[in-house]
């Protein structure tokens, strides 16, 4: 027996959750940003709804992550170097920095879905008002929208930039699909949020819809390319428990399926709305699928 | 050449040495063993042998050396064996070799069980005038007995001389033979023998290492006998980097030989007085152990004697009641470990004291052992932990089988808890017999009190009890000088106030004299007339004056450190070192040199500081008296002063008492016949035929495999000191049972799972460690598997297994009883005991 | 100076004191998982047998910070055959992966060149344990903490060796300045290929920009479990970050062109 | 396993001494994370006693290190011992667990006949009653005169002064003195089954 690396042990309704949900949240903000900056009114309903999704899942993750420390009460040690009391960051560590883009992501999510609450009508707070007069609302989701994609894409550059077989073998492809998975899954998770308000115009969740199928396609490509890539190391991916999870669940029902189901809903007199909700329900099972099963496999001894 | 040994498990810092010697000076390190350890790992050459034929594989060395051309014109070899070792001695013409006899020599009585050894003596010549007309002293009656010189023939020519019977004994010990018997290839021997030979002589020294793979078999005395033959014809004793080294077990199993806790011996290797002999009056006694003895340093042994006596009694021992002997113990019989449990078994045994010792486990049979246990009325257990024999009663194999029942069980047990070496003060003497101090730290915990407390108090509760006692049979103990109470200053720091005084036990060890009860400096001081007591006179120099406990030195240096600790005799290292120089007293080489004369100041030296084994003034080539004892007979040429004749045995006339010479004996049970002599095993070996005892017979087909038992590195013994540390418990979790492919496949034994080890004494499980460095041997075209069993793993204690000694056997070497666990004969299969998967 | 070890595997006995000396020190228990419950005993019966040679604690831990690997090389005639051992540790790398890795600064270099995990900082991210090629550091759910061999940062700021070293038997491990160390394995390797060792090699000279624990094996670095060219994760950092940023903006540009039909056009890339 | 006090004073103190760090880095950008070592880091420290190992019979020498408390903390090998130098093997490096371990026995333990379970007892009352069975088993049974054979078919009757009754065994770790004592005081109440490991 002998072992080159060892495995953190990460849990999957920790870890690989939180980079779910990270993905999520960062996809459908930046989404959000991008039609925004773009502007038109069709859109307005999509951002809105994508602000109103990034911010509060965003704010799971922090729970999730910390729930994963071996002493979650240390977990500002992210940010100060205890030692000597002062901010602290550290350029060669994926994890360093993505806390902070997660941090910086966070707040501007939370700008972003404060400044919706106004626009709205829902919160009435003057000095808020006045704030948020004062800055323009493109800088954020523009900060935000940077930050978004990092806090999707650091989570995969972590992963590569480990000794694990697995994961080592498929860099420098992780980052790039974990950000292709969080624009897929996050343009399905708007699509459902607005399926299920009924009150958007099919063309917006149809738009919606197109760029996820192209996320997708992206996704699965990239796939395609990490396998190659990874030859033997990707063994892990294709036996057993994660086998299943990663072609099963990511590929199959997570991608091929709904990408049919889209296929099939683009026709006049499909099922429609319901169709798609359906599909992006499946997306999001399989975005959360493929993070467990790259997270759990690099894990196997 | 390690053999009988795995030095680098067993004794890994000392293994630190050869190693050295390989690295830094180029030194061949070789290891004979049936396993390929991690001692073979680490040698040069590695031969694997069958167990049990070590005799034959050095007998042929001897025959190959003593056939050989460099060993027959190199002068070094002549020179040395001539003149140091008994090879030119004229033995009786009545000898007869196994040669003659077809495996046994002459002398064996008619039921065959013993020998008498009046054929094996030495021709010798008339006897001297006695020096003494009229014996006033116990040394006057030596001078009154002085032998003959024995005649020898310095050209090795007389068929008579020892050199030939050996010559002839071995020459049927061939390379030849080595293969067939012992299933080690022709090829490898030979390296073996050649090796040796050419790494001995003038400028080169070769060292056998042993250590329990010698002892424990039925020709355990008679295997290390044979290394030193095989040293002494090389050429090999008393020299540096020499010798025959014992690599023993214990912290102080040295000295609890020297300063005997054993049945046989008193301290100092005085013999037990002993009703079999004519030892009945104190007179008789010294007759009997020292007149064959008297021509070498044994002639002091009345002085010995004197002083040991007048230690135990003190002031109640005088000249008149023969210093108390009259009152000492004598034994009658074997009353050693395994008949100690054999009558124990009988009911004979009614009270037991089992101090830091584990028989339910170590104890050969250890299933017969803890059923004796049981038997008992009352035990003293004293130890660290809850040990295997302790808990006999409570979870034993047996208790759990339902054999015996705890409710039946009517042995009263005391567990007494024992303090650590690091919490108390006193001496161990390692296998070097360097006397070495350990300071006490601190106080051992709750009531957990050093083993001399306990003897101490004992003791001084039983002099209570018998103080108004008048009856002779309790003047032992009534007389006995019992005063170890300790000095106000020895535990002003400690909470144990009642902690008995070290120091004047090792002062009465070495030895004082009475009077003003001043510490002896060195042997050469006891008196025979009671004015001095030492309790074990080959330690006497320890405490060389008051105060001054040469054990407590702690100067190193880089060769013999004299200043680091004290190696008795008289702090010298290398036994017998004036056979470091030649003849003429000159070193042999430049190289080798240890002890040489100085002629100018007309007596030996040693610059290393080593202490001279030899009468420092006697000049080499001196001639000794015919009539005297003790160094006045010895020569100046007679190196091997505790050797009645100065010399070293290569053929001992007594001593021995299962032949002069060793021969090859199979094991007491062995899957194949002696192919040597008709003589199958050991004749004079000790053998118990009672119930739950029983024996396998040669070649016995339900038990063909041959079964090793032996101890790995991480742990130690049976287990008590090591299996409660959870350190050591996670590097060996687990009784295995070594066994190779070969035999595992055709067995359908798969590594890592149960497999049963069965002979008629019991059968046990253990986890499977199929390797290729175990191996079937080719015996005679027969194939012979060998499977290995370390046998530390008990049911108590952290890292638990089955107990290998329940399937071993009471089967004995003649000489000592040590017990033949170093080879046996079993069967294996796969799957758990009693049969389940 | 950076001070470090050399772990000369020729003369090791797999003796295993170095994997004792080291927990005597440091104050480590034995490792949890080799124990179990077992009916009627008031303690943990170590079960952990793996009929994997000698070795029975498998690999480093939170809790062994020293690995005695045993190699058993026999042929079936048994002509070849040997014995291989080699204790394993903390190669405190120059270029070390959970150093570089450690988000919080709990992985530090000492003035004497250890890496040395700082108990008080670290949060139990487990992020450097796979950052590490060797498999070295492990997490402890008893402190929440990672734990690996500190070079005995206390012994050798205090003019002490390390515990193991100390212990070694036959000298295979011996502590000192990198530099001297390195000498010293030079002058022992040319000696074994001098006798004819031709596989004999020296691991740890340019792994990792250089090991400060070093070995030298008798056979190929694998056959001892060690990688033949470990990389230091972060060396990939760079391209494993620039092609995600492509990624990004490839996803960018897709969503641009996706939601482009009725929207105006921006150069959204360029921010990207 | 407990974290003990001294595993609990030597992390902390480990983590004090490497608290201090005389380090001016800038923030983040950096791959080696030098720290100086500007005060030494604490180390266990107490009376250092000289030992030997209670293992096997090579003799290496020990130190045992003892706090303020009289607990020993730490158990090493001696640097100066010319047998050692310094080494120990697993089990000599393991002799600190030997001493501190929870499962060693400091209580006294009495098993009364036919019992199934240890009592406490006293260590007092353990010895008297040791010396009370001694006393016992060795009147009654008690050999002045034995019949020994006298190499002539016949028999002899022999001064023996001995007992069968008693017999001793162990140890080969236990001190010099201890043999020393133990032959005197059993060969004083006439025991011959005496016996010890170094047979074996």
């Amino acid at each position: 027996m002998s072992f080159e690396t060892q495995a953190p042990h990460w849990e999957w309704y920790y870890i690989a959750i939180y980079f779910f949900i990270g993905g999520v949240s960062a996809g459908a903000y930046f989404i959000g940003s991008l039609l925004e900056l773009l502007g038109s009114d069709k859109h307005r309903q999509i951002s809105r709804t994508a602000y109103y999704l990034a911010f509060p899942l965003i704010c799971v993750t922090p729970v999730l992550l910390i729930a994963d420390l071996g002493r979650p009460e240390r977990f500002w040690h992210l940010f100060f170097y205890t030692k000597e009391g002062i901010p602290y960051m550290n350029f060669t560590s994926p994890l360093s920095v993505g806390t902070w883009a997660l941090l910086v992501f966070g707040g501007m999510s939370l700008l972003s879905f404060l400044n919706n609450l106004i626009i709205d009508g829902r919160l009435k707070s003057p000095a808020l008002e006045g704030l948020f007069r004062h800055v323009p609302h493109k800088v954020y989701a523009v900060i935000g929208s940077f930050f978004g994609f990092f806090v999707a894409g650091y989570t995969g550059v972590l992963l590569n930039i480990t000794a694990r077989p697995l994961w080592a073998s498929t860099d420098p492809l992780i980052g790039s699909l974990f950000i292709a998975s969080a624009a897929s899954t996050g343009a399905a998770a708007i699509a459902l949020v607005m399926a299920w308000q009924k009150i958007s115009s099919r063309d917006a969740i149809k738009e919606v819809v197109v760029f996820d199928r192209v996320a997708m396609v992206f996704e699965l490509a990239l796939i395609a390319a990490m396998i190659v890539v990874a030859g033997r190391y990707s063994a892990p991916l294709s036996k057993g428990l994660y086998g299943l999870i990663f072609w099963g669940g990511t590929v199959v029902i997570g991608i091929l399926l709904p990408l049919g189901l889209y296929w099939y809903g683009r026709r006049p007199g499909a099922a429609g709305v319901s169709l798609t909700a359906l599909a992006a329900v499946l997306v999001l099972f399989g975005g959360a699928m493929l993070r467990i099963a790259i997270v759990q496999a690099g894990q196997l001894q | 050449m390690i053999m009988g040994s795995n030095m680098a498990e067993c004794h890994p810092v000392a293994f630190r040495w050869p190693l050295k010697a390989k690295t830094d000076h180029g030194a061949v390190l070789m290891h004979v063993d049936p396993r390929f350890t991690r001692t073979s790992a680490l040698c040069d050459i590695h031969v694997p042998i069958r167990a049990g034929t070590d005799i034959l594989f050095l007998g042929a060395i001897i025959n190959h050396v003593i056939t050989s051309r460099r060993w027959n014109t190199d002068p070094f070899f002549k020179e040395y064996v001539v003149n140091y070792t008994n090879a030119a001695t004229l033995v009786n013409p009545d000898f007869k070799d196994t040669e003659d006899l077809n495996g046994i020599y002459s002398g064996l009585s008619s039921d065959g069980k013993a020998y008498a050894n009046e054929s094996w003596s030495y021709q010798r010549g008339p006897k001297p005038t006695p020096a003494v007309t009229e014996a006033k002293t116990f040394t006057d009656l030596l001078l009154e007995r002085v032998p003959g010189r024995p005649k020898t023939d310095p050209t090795l020519k007389n068929p008579h001389t020892v050199f030939q019977i050996i010559r002839k004994h071995y020459h049927r010990y061939t390379p030849e033979m080595v293969e067939k018997v012992c299933g080690c290839p022709k090829k490898k021997f030979l390296k073996v023998a050649e090796t040796l030979l050419n790494n001995s002589g003038r400028d080169k020294t070769s060292n056998i290492t042993y250590a329990v793979g010698w002892t424990q078999h039925t020709v355990g005395v008679q295997i290390i006998r044979t290394a030193a033959m095989l040293q002494a014809l090389l050429g090999n004793i008393g020299r540096p980097g020499g010798g025959v080294l014992a690599l023993r077990g214990h912290a102080t199993i040295q000295g609890s030989t020297d300063i005997a806790t054993l049945y046989q011996s008193l301290p100092g290797y005085l013999n037990m007085p002993d009703a079999r002999k004519n030892t009945e009056t104190f007179k008789d006694y010294i007759l009997t152990e020292a007149v064959p003895l008297s021509t070498s340093y044994w002639g002091n042994f009345p002085k010995f004697a004197v002083s040991y006596f007048k230690a135990q009694y003190g002031d109640a021992a005088t000249k008149e009641n023969d210093y108390g002997y009259d009152y000492h113990p004598k034994i009658t019989a074997d009353h050693s470990h395994l008949p100690m449990f054999v009558h124990m078994s009988e009911g004979q045994i009614k009270g037991f004291f089992v101090m830091g010792q584990n028989p339910g486990v170590g104890g050969q049979n250890a299933r017969f052992q803890r059923k004796a246990l049981a038997k008992l009325d009352w035990m003293v257990v004293r130890d660290f932990y809850e040990t295997e024999t302790s808990a006999f009663w409570k979870n034993s194999p047996e208790i759990r089988s339902g054999e015996l029942k705890s409710a039946d069980i009517k042995t009263e047990v005391f567990f007494l808890p024992a303090a650590a070496v690091a919490e108390m003060e006193g001496t161990f003497t390692n296998t070097q017999r360097l006397i070495q101090q350990h300071e006490k730290s601190t106080d051992p915990p709750g009531d957990a009190r050093s083993d001399l407390w306990f003897t101490y108090h004992l003791g001084k509760r039983l002099r209570k009890l018998y103080a108004s006692s008048t009856k002779d049979h309790d003047w032992a103990i009534k007389n006995l000088y019992w005063n170890y109470e300790p000095e106000p200053s020895e535990v002003a720091d400690y909470r144990i106030k009642d902690e008995p005084s070290a120091y004047k036990v090792l002062k009465e060890i070495n030895g004082y004299t009475w009077e003003d009860k001043k510490p002896l400096p060195t042997f050469a001081n006891l008196k025979e007339d009671g004015s001095t007591v030492s309790g074990a006179w080959i330690y006497t120099g320890v405490i060389s004056e008051e105060g001054v406990n040469n054990a407590r030195r702690r100067r190193g240096d880089n060769w013999i450190s004299p200043n680091w600790g004290f190696a008795w005799p008289a702090n010298r290292h290398i036994m017998y070192n004036r056979a470091s120089a030649d003849l003429a007293g000159k070193p042999w080489s430049k190289k080798k040199k240890l002890v040489y004369w100085d002629p100018k100041a007309g007596t030996w030296v040693a610059p290393s500081g080593d202490g001279i084994d030899f009468l420092p003034t006697k000049a080499p080539g001196s001639r000794g008296k015919d009539n005297g004892i003790g160094f006045d007979w010895l020569s100046g040429n007679d190196p091997f002063i505790m050797r009645p004749d100065g010399k070293s045995w290569l053929f001992a006339p007594f001593g021995i008492v299962d032949g002069p010479m060793p021969a090859h004996y199979e094991p007491y049970e062995s899957p194949v016949a002696n192919l040597v002599y008709r003589q199958q095993a050991n004749p004079v070996a000790k053998t118990w035929f009672i119930e739950g005892n029983p024996y396998h017979k040669v070649a016995d087909p339900r038990y063909p495999i041959v079964i090793s038992t032996y101890r790995v590195t991480e742990h130690h013994l049976s287990g008590t000191m090591s299996r409660w540390l959870p350190w050591l418990a996670e590097l060996m979790p687990e009784l295995f049972c070594e066994i190779s492919p070969e035999l595992a496949a055709e067995k359908g034994i798969k590594n890592a799972d149960y497999m049963t080890i069965e002979t008629a004494r019991g059968e046990i499980q253990a986890r499977a460690l199929v390797t290729r460095r175990m191996q079937p041997f080719t015996i005679n075209g027969k194939t012979v598997h060998e499977v290995g069993l370390p046998w530390h793993w008990g049911w108590q204690a952290r890292a638990e297994g089955d107990v290998v000694n329940n399937l071993s056997v009471l089967v004995a070497d003649p000489n000592v009883t040590i017990h033949e666990g170093k080879v046996f004969t079993c069967n294996v299969r796969a799957g758990k005991r009693g049969g389940a998967a | 100076m950076a001070k470090g070890m050399f772990v000369d595997t020729s003369i090791c006995t797999g003796c295993k004191a170095c994997q004792v000396a080291c927990k005597e020190w440091n104050s480590l228990p034995g490792d949890p998982a080799h124990f179990r419950r077992v009916p009627d005993r008031p303690y943990r019966v170590a079960f952990n047998f793996t009929g994997d040679s000698y070795d029975n604690t498998v690999k480093l831990s939170a809790t062994d910070w020293r690995h005695v690997r045993f190699i058993e090389q026999f042929n079936e005639s048994r002509s070849e055959a040997r014995w291989l051992f080699s204790s394993d540790s903390c190669k405190h790398c120059n270029d070390a992966g959970c150093l570089n890795a450690c988000p919080v600064k709990a992985i530090v270099r000492t003035d004497m060149g250890n890496v040395f995990v700082q108990q008080d900082v670290c949060i139990g991210c487990k992020y450097c344990i796979p950052a590490c090629p060797y498999g070295v550091i492990s997490f402890s759910e008893k402190t929440g903490t990672v734990h690996k061999c500190t070079l005995c940062n206390d012994r050798i700021h205090n003019g002490l060796g390390t515990a193991c070293a100390k212990a070694c038997p036959t000298g295979s491990i011996s502590f000192g300045e990198v530099a001297d160390l390195r000498k010293k394995a030079d002058a022992r390797l040319a000696r074994l290929k001098g006798l004819g060792f031709e596989k004999a090699n020296i691991y740890g000279y340019n792994e990792a920009g250089g090991l400060n624990v070093f070995y030298l094996f008798m056979d190929r670095p694998s056959v001892y479990g060690q990688p033949e060219a470990p990389v230091v994760p972060q060396q990939r950092l760079m391209s494993s970050t620039a092609v995600t940023v492509a990624s990004a903006v490839v996803v960018a540009a897709a969503a641009m062109i996706s939601f482009r039909e009725r929207g105006e056009k921006k150069k959204e890339e360029v921010k990207l | 396993m407990k974290v003990d006090r001294r595993q609990f004073i030597k992390i902390s103190a480990g983590a004090v001494g490497t608290a201090v760090i005389a380090e001016a880095e800038a923030f983040g950008a950096d791959t080696g994370h030098i720290q100086e070592e500007a005060q030494k880091v604490p180390i266990k420290t107490g009376r250092q006693v000289p030992s030997v190992c209670p293992y096997c019979a090579v003799g290496c020498g020990q130190i045992v290190t003892v706090d303020d408390h009289g607990k020993i903390i730490d158990i090493q090998g001696n640097p100066d011992s010319p047998i050692s130098q310094g080494t120990l093997c697993p089990k000599g490096a393991a002799t600190y667990q030997l001493v501190n371990n929870d499962l060693r026995i400091t209580k006294v333990r009495y098993r009364a006949p036919g019992s199934d379970h240890w009592e406490d007892k006293s260590l007092d009352w353990a010895m008297d009653r040791v010396a009370e069975l001694t006393r016992k088993t060795r009147d009654a049974n008690f050999h002045e005169f034995q019949d020994m054979p006298d190499g002539k078919g016949g028999t002899v009757k022999k001064r023996v002064m001995n007992t069968y009754a008693i017999a001793s065994l162990g140890g080969a770790t236990m001190n010099n003195e201890w043999n020393y004592a133990h032959q005197k005081l059993f060969h004083a109440l006439g025991v011959v089954y005496l016996e010890n490991q170094a047979r074996i």
